[in-house]
């Protein structure tokens, strides 16, 4: 069953095409990968479907809502989270306090309930508190909870960024370039992290540059280049696809 | 029509002040981020120490004036090694009250060396002109002028010379142009060399036509502000035109809107082009 | 909040309700009572500054604002004083609400700015409209604040609990707000504002709440001391009243919850301390404000904290830790 | 060339490197292995200047850098391509790339030169000369970084993870340019996630964790070693 | 150079206390005023005029009053022109000298002490025109500087005999600036003349005024109506003449003649204006004299702003003296009549008759104008 779909979407910068009349669907459950050279449009599209930049044209469909005109917060509240090539993450805070805010969205208590202590309040409370502490769990970062953002080793963060996401009871998340200066056997833990998500029934879609890890992991990829989809389909396919291996993978062995 | 145009004049002259103390806090606002609260202070000093350096020293206008841009420069200079230095690391608002600080103290100071009245500070170029119905002194069209001049060497200073884009560099990654082998210390300090001598040029050109006194630089600062905003910050060309677009708002203003409220007419505009526009006119994408 | 914190607070709350009595000195008790009216504007302050990361320039405006809304209203409308109160705080709000609207759409220097021309506006308002406001004559004869039964508030003492009353009932306030989901929705907004959004955040909606709670807090403080001085002039409205929130507000800790207090008290006694030095006072006073500004960056409060507090990470600390953070603002900025 | 001597690096109380000794001859590359947080920027920020050691000293063609600043260091001949590029954003790539030659500013055709020289190595810059740094993609980026620290001119450079978030077809690309660049005189100094690939180009190495470092070798060597081949070459 | 004149009276007092023993105690008075910030100037010379009374009271050994000396002592504080650090400042003279008078020089302070003076039993010297200060019924509030209204009549007939009926106003912002303006507005209106341009300048923000002196010679006045602070008053007078402006002047009390001139280099340029006599050229016997003294002692000329707060301070003491009293401040208000008429000749720098119902002083007003070059008394009748 289809369940994100985008239509001709498109993105102009001034001149430039960096996304153009690409149309993609997901699967739910699946692991979708986009890969493509630098500067093919990868996050632009990542940022075009959580409404992060408006589109030019063109239209997103999540499980049969047109989404393309809702801002990001309307976005995550529907399900969709998202994360950074860039990992953006509230440094000074510590970890715990970074996800606990990742499942507001999903409360409602307001300034009354805070000034009055009310019953709803804390039972929000805890439950954020519970939902922090199920995804630190899931992601596995018991052990530096309590440490502040800023001082996490590369792997470490991205791991809290996946928590973040997490933490918004999402049904799909596009993580951008996960594994991006993680080194081998780490990104082993982090292709198994997100195998267990696609697990629990929530939809992946990243964008990576390792394609030792796509292969593996993927269901299908898309491949963009120059903002085009130039290719789309299972693993296998992709690799001995000639206009990919020109355009991107190249000769040599795969790093 | 007559009114039309020396009314442009007076906003002419107005402006060119206006830009020329702009043009100083832009510089430490818009590149090293400090919002030096402290700047009207600095032009108020430039103020008296030109004054002092003619009645005192007998020294003629222009030295006078020199000497100022030097003193003030170097005052500039110790501010940022001794205050904003320390802070680089800390958010602005830090900078901003350091910076009142120093005002408070720069006042004070100017009251306990050369009292709390007021000083009025003699000029060779007292003489009025009047052609075709416009009427002003030299001392008007000589703020005129070296307004214009200044603001092309800066300009010139900073998009032509490699010293020039190092600071702008600077302003966008400091680490950045550490890495490429500029010593960001010695730019700080440039910076506010120039700065200050800026505000030294503004209070010297503008004091004969007004007065000296502890407080003078309350009359401008906050305008200034307002400019570097309404030109975007750190944008040299938008202070200037910011300048000049105050000044003949006021100027208009007061003429075909209303004198007691053109101090408004600023803020208004300010708040108006901020609203459509809301990283200011010549912001240049990623403020 | 641990044990010993909680028996501080108790003493600290003691302590005030007995200093009339034991001081009995109305020169300090009056000082005390105009610094407690300060620290509700500059917590105030603090909630948007030092929680959200909005710097407003405009709160001297706001002040001013609630100081006249009760002046004109308990003079010229004659109205009773307790819903004078209640209407001035309406008005502050009213008029922060659309403020806000529009400034909030600005960041970082363009909004601090931004506020600083709106307050300098309802500042030159005020200023000008003479039918209004009496002008730069300023309003005179501001009742004290009616009696309430048996409560009377002509005397200093009475005047110094009720203003005390208010400013403990904004403490709580301030606190609870911060220790709940709300306080960490404005700290995430703080942080960093376009990962809130990509949250789920509404981040101009909460941006909006802060700005008028914050903007009715100062304006609060301000009918209080139209209240307490009895005369008001445009001055309460100009630029230098801000300057001096923020100097509290950061000598103490910005972003904390005890820096308002500490803060004001700080720097409150240390002017009236200089009064000797006459025209030099800020000869003196100026160096040390810049001083206690380069050399306790967090403020007094977060000082101590560093100290004291290598205690685990809470909430509290969060938010004291997470106030360096304006400092990328400039990076980017 | 350059060598650490006990070098321990401090954030704070916490020793991010402790004890280290390297040392690069001229004309080699010499790589740095070590998974995130084992002190490899850290080890490159304080060879750059931008911290300080705590103990120990660098030598530099036989000069001590403790007490040299960054912007000197620059001048002596050392660049960096830092981890997260630190471009200046609002600027064009041209105007980043004329920065990078800011230590040769007196010599505009030399410039020039350098210029050419690093466009025919990433033509994607010369199509995008014009456009803010901010705008471009992160792969661009990274291609830019590298490329201004080229227009110093360095004797030696010091590559922090150049292969992140590239495309795998300019990876291969980036690790021949960086043997060219090697060829062309400069001795490279590399930190590098991408074991496989960095040990190829390089003549020796060493393998960081957790602030020391605790394997060292030729490349060869360390290929062979076994696990450097499970952490680092995942193979 | 303030502190140090007190001080040095200080000692004399040592002198004294040796040889008449420890009879003689201490009257405290307390001061409030802008000491520091824009209006610093303004505040210090109000201070000078109250120091240098007391310190010729102590010089002379004090004053009696029922058989016990007393000696002044001025404490002064700084409220940067704020009524709130005014009312503070109050708090604390009361709560730590007992001060039987506190002098303040801005209405906005007044109000402030009009609150609670009369609870705490002080007098407020209050040196300001305001009217209202004296109108809203503060029985220990004594008014020193002249109502202004007196002006009105003889300024207007010079102004049109000599130059005609056409009157531009630009006078400063302050409240009393406008509450000027209106009365004279009123007046020159009812005398057939006309107002062609009605502004106010605001000293505190205007960096130039060319602009609205533009705006108003267009108009054709055959007067400008201007006024503030001397100095600036002073440029406003230079740049209209600049402009070619070639009527008079009408002066605000607030400004100075002789300290105008030292803005304007000469008088000349102040032809055709007319304005309160200054201090140094007014005819009183006492004045040379004065005029010496208190350039010895601050080494600048005597303003109003000195002038009357002296003679302020004399009167208290004259006051005290008649209430027989120096704590007990309904008395001494109640006998500032006898204080008046009681003050020494070598004192009366201004002839004052009278303090009126409100607890202001009544003058009789000298006037002066500026002709070809030289200052000139003009009578009123
Ligand atoms: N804000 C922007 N303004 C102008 N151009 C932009 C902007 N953002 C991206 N671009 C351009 O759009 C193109 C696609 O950028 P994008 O970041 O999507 O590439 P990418 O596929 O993520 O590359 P990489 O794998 O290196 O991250 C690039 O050429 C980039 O220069
Ligand atoms: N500014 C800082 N303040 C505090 N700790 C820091 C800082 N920078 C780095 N660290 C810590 O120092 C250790 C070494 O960091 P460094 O960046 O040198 O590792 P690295 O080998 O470069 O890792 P990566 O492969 O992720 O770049 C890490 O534990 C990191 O958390
Ligand atoms: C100059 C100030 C008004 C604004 C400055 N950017 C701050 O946030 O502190
Ligand atoms: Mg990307
Ligand atoms: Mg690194």
């Amino acid at each position: 069953m289809i369940f994100l779909e985008t239509k001709k979407l498109t993105k102009k910068f001034g001149g430039l095409v960096a996304v153009n009349n690409v149309d993609f669907t997901i699967e739910q459950g699946k692991i979708n990968a986009i890969i493509g050279p630098n500067g093919a449009g990868k996050s632009t599209f990542f940022n075009l479907i959580s409404g992060f930049h408006p589109p030019s044209s063109g239209q997103v469909i999540f499980k049969g809502k047109d989404v393309t005109k809702l801002p990001s917060n309307k976005i995550a509240q529907l399900g969709v989270a998202r994360t950074f090539q860039t990992t953006n993450l509230f440094e000074q805070s510590s970890v715990l306090d970074n996800i606990i805010v990742g499942h507001r969205l999903r409360t409602k208590s307001n300034l009354f309930d805070a000034i009055f202590r009310t019953k709803r309040l804390k039972l929000e409370e805890d439950l954020c508190r519970e939902k922090a502490m199920e995804v630190i769990e899931f992601v596995d970062l018991q052990k530096v909870a309590h440490k502040p953002v800023a001082g996490l080793t590369q792997e470490e963060k991205k791991r809290t960024a996946f928590a973040l996401a997490l933490a918004t009871n999402p049904e799909i998340v596009f993580l951008d370039e996960p594994a991006a200066g993680v080194n081998p056997d780490e990104t082993e833990g982090l292709a198994v992290l997100m195998k267990k998500m696609a697990a629990k029934g929530i939809t992946v879609c990243l964008i990576e540059h390792k394609m030792q890890m796509i292969m593996k992991l993927a269901d299908k990829i898309m491949v963009l280049n120059y903002g085009e989809k130039i290719a789309e389909g299972k693993p296998e396919e992709i690799q001995n696809n000639q206009a990919v291996i020109k355009a991107y993978l190249g000769g040599g062995e795969i790093a | 029509m007559e009114i039309l145009i020396q009314q442009l004049f007076n906003g002419l002259t107005i402006g060119s002040v206006y830009s020329l103390v702009a043009l100083g806090l832009t510089l430490v606002y818009g590149i090293l981020h400090i919002p030096n609260f402290a700047h009207g202070a600095l032009y108020m000093m430039g103020g008296y120490i030109t004054l002092m350096m003619m009645t005192k020293y007998g020294l003629h206008y222009w030295i006078a004036i020199f000497v100022s841009i030097l003193v003030v420069g170097i005052l500039g200079v110790l501010m940022e090694r001794f205050v904003f230095h320390p802070l680089r690391e800390a958010p602005p608002i830090h900078d901003k009250i350091a910076a009142i600080g120093i005002l408070l103290f720069l006042e004070a100071f100017a009251q306990f060396v050369w009292g709390a009245e007021f000083q009025s500070m003699p000029t060779p170029y007292g003489q009025v002109v009047e052609i075709l119905g416009l009427t002003f002194t030299m001392q008007r069209l000589l703020i005129v002028i070296s307004a214009i001049v200044v603001m092309i060497l800066l300009t010139l200073f900073l998009k032509k010379t490699f010293t020039g884009s190092t600071i702008i560099a600077m302003s966008q990654n400091r680490e950045g142009a550490n890495l490429v082998g500029i010593n960001t210390n010695k730019v700080a300090m440039l910076t506010f060399m120039i700065s200050g001598g800026l505000a030294a040029i503004a209070a010297s050109l503008s004091a004969p036509i007004n007065l000296v006194f502890p407080a003078m630089g309350q009359l401008v600062i906050l305008k200034a502000f307002v400019i570097i905003i309404l030109g975007g910050m750190g944008s040299v060309p938008g202070a200037i035109l910011g300048g000049y677009i105050l000044g003949f708002s006021e100027s208009l203003g007061a003429t075909y809107i209303s004198n007691d409220y053109k101090d408004i007419i600023a803020f208004v505009l300010l708040v108006l082009i901020l609203s459509v526009k809301p990283t200011g006119l010549f912001s240049k994408g990623g403020h | 909040m641990s044990k010993i914190q909680r028996i501080v607070i108790l003493l600290l709350i003691l302590l005030a309700i007995v200093f009339p009595l034991i001081s009995q000195n109305d020169y300090f008790i009056h000082v005390m009572t105009l610094s407690f009216i300060w620290m509700i504007g500059v917590y105030g302050l603090n909630l948007l500054a030092g929680y959200t990361g909005y710097l407003s320039l405009a709160h001297a405006g706001f002040f001013a604002i609630g100081a006249y809304s009760l002046g004109l209203l308990t003079t010229k409308a004659e109205m009773n004083f307790w819903p004078a109160l209640l209407l001035s705080l309406v008005i502050t709000g009213v008029i922060g609400f659309f403020v806000g609207l529009i400034s909030l759409r600005t960041k970082e220097h363009f909004f601090a700015i931004y506020t600083l021309c709106v307050g300098y506006i309802i500042y030159l308002v005020i200023d000008k409209w003479d039918s209004l406001t009496e002008g730069v004559r300023g309003l005179i004869g501001i009742p004290a604040p009616a009696n309430i039964g048996p409560l009377s508030f002509e005397t200093l003492q009475s005047h110094y609990y009720l203003v005390l009353f208010f400013l403990l009932l904004v403490v709580l306030i301030m606190y609870r707000i911060v220790h709940s989901l709300s306080g960490r929705t404005y700290i995430a907004i703080r942080n960093s504002e376009d990962l809130a959004q990509t949250i789920g955040i509404s981040t101009m909606k909460n941006k909006l709440t802060v700005f008028v709670i914050s903007a009715v807090i100062a304006g609060l403080s301000g009918a209080l001391y139209a209240a307490f001085v009895r005369f008001i002039g445009p001055d309460i409205g100009s630029i230098m009243i801000v300057f001096d929130f923020l100097t509290y507000l950061l000598v103490g800790g910005i972003g904390t919850l005890s820096g308002p207090i500490v803060g004001t008290i700080l720097i409150v006694v240390l002017s009236q301390r200089l009064q000797f030095l006459q025209d030099y006072r800020m000869l003196v006073f100026g160096p040390v404000l810049t001083l206690l500004i380069i050399f306790y960056p967090r403020g007094i409060v977060g000082a101590v904290a560093s100290w004291t507090q290598k205690r685990k990470t809470s909430v509290h600390q969060s938010i004291m830790s997470a106030k360096k953070l304006p400092e990328e603002q400039v990076k980017e900025g | 060339m350059l060598s650490l001597k006990n070098i321990s690096v401090k954030y704070g109380s916490f020793a991010a490197v402790h004890d280290i000794n390297i040392e690069v001859n001229e004309g080699e590359i010499v790589v740095l292995l070590g998974s995130n947080g084992a002190g490899k920027s850290t080890t490159f920020r304080t060879i750059s200047g931008l911290n300080k050691p705590a103990e120990g000293e660098i030598l530099f063609e036989g000069k001590s850098l403790n007490k040299v600043s960054a912007d000197k260091i620059v001048q002596l001949g050392i660049g960096q391509c830092p981890e997260g590029r630190k471009l200046f954003p609002a600027m064009s790539v041209q105007e980043n790339l004329r920065m990078g030659a800011f230590v040769h500013r007196r010599k505009k055709d030399e410039i020039k030169k350098s210029l050419q020289h690093v466009y025919e190595l990433f033509p994607i810059l010369h199509d995008k000369k014009e456009d803010a740094a901010g705008s471009l993609s992160g792969g661009q980026q990274q291609m830019l970084a590298i490329g201004r620290a080229l227009m110093s001119k360095p004797k030696l450079m010091l590559l922090d993870e150049p292969s992140v978030g590239l495309a795998p077809l300019i990876v291969e690309q980036m690790f021949e340019v960086i043997q060219q660049i090697n060829r062309e005189g400069t001795t490279i100094l590399l930190a590098e996630q991408n074991a496989n690939a960095a040990l190829k180009i390089a003549d020796k190495g060493y393998v960081f964790e957790n602030g020391s470092i605790v394997l060292q070798g030729t490349s060869l060597e360390l290929f062979a070693n076994d696990e450097v081949r499970k952490a680092y070459i995942g193979a | 150079a303030c502190n140090s004149s007190t001080n040095t009276s200080g000692d004399n007092d040592q002198k004294e206390d040796d040889n008449n023993s420890e009879e003689v105690g201490t009257v405290n008075i307390g001061y409030t005023g802008p000491l520091s910030g824009p209006a610093a100037f303004y505040g210090e010379r109000t201070l000078n005029g109250v120091k240098m009374a007391a310190d010729e009271v102590n010089a002379a050994g004090g004053f009696e009053v029922n058989g016990k000396k007393y000696k002044l002592n001025i404490v002064s504080l700084d409220d940067k022109y704020l009524p709130n650090e005014a009312g503070a400042n109050a708090k604390r003279l009361v709560q730590e000298n007992k001060p039987p008078i506190i002098f303040t020089p801005h209405s906005g302070g007044i109000f402030a002490l009009q609150v609670f003076n009369q609870l705490d039993k002080f007098i407020i010297g209050a040196y300001s025109s305001e009217p209202q200060i004296t109108e809203v019924g503060n029985k220990l509030t004594v008014r020193i500087p002249p109502r202004y209204d007196g002006y009105l009549q003889p300024f207007t007939e010079y102004a049109m005999d000599n130059f005609g009926k056409n009157v531009a106003f630009l006078p400063t912002a302050s409240q009393y600036g406008k509450d000027w303006a209106a009365n004279l507005k009123t007046y020159w209106e009812k005398e057939g003349g006309k107002v062609v341009y009605d502004s106010a300048i605001d000293f505190t923000k205007e960096t130039d005024f060319f602009t609205i002196l533009t705006n108003s010679l267009k108009e054709k006045p055959d007067v400008l109506f201007i006024g503030g602070a001397s100095e600036p008053t002073a440029k406003v007078a230079k740049q209209a003449r600049e402009l070619g402006f070639k009527g008079g002047f009408i002066v605000m009390d607030q400004a100075k003649f002789d300290e105008m001139k030292s803005v304007t280099g000469s008088y000349d340029l102040l032809n055709g204006s007319i304005g309160v006599m200054p201090l140094v050229d007014s005819q009183e016997a006492a004045i040379p004299d004065f005029v010496k003294r208190y350039n010895d002692k601050y080494g600048e000329n005597p303003g109003s702003e000195a002038g009357l707060n002296y003679i302020g301070m004399h009167v208290f003491v004259e006051a005290m003296k008649a209430a027989g009293s120096v704590d007990d401040v309904e008395k001494i208000r109640a006998n500032m009549q006898a204080g008046l008429d009681n003050l020494a000749d070598d004192k009366k720098i201004y002839t004052i008759d009278k303090i009126g119902e409100d607890g202001g002083f009544e003058f009789d007003l000298s006037v002066a104008a500026v002709e070809d070059g030289k200052i000139v008394p003009i009578k009123v009748d």
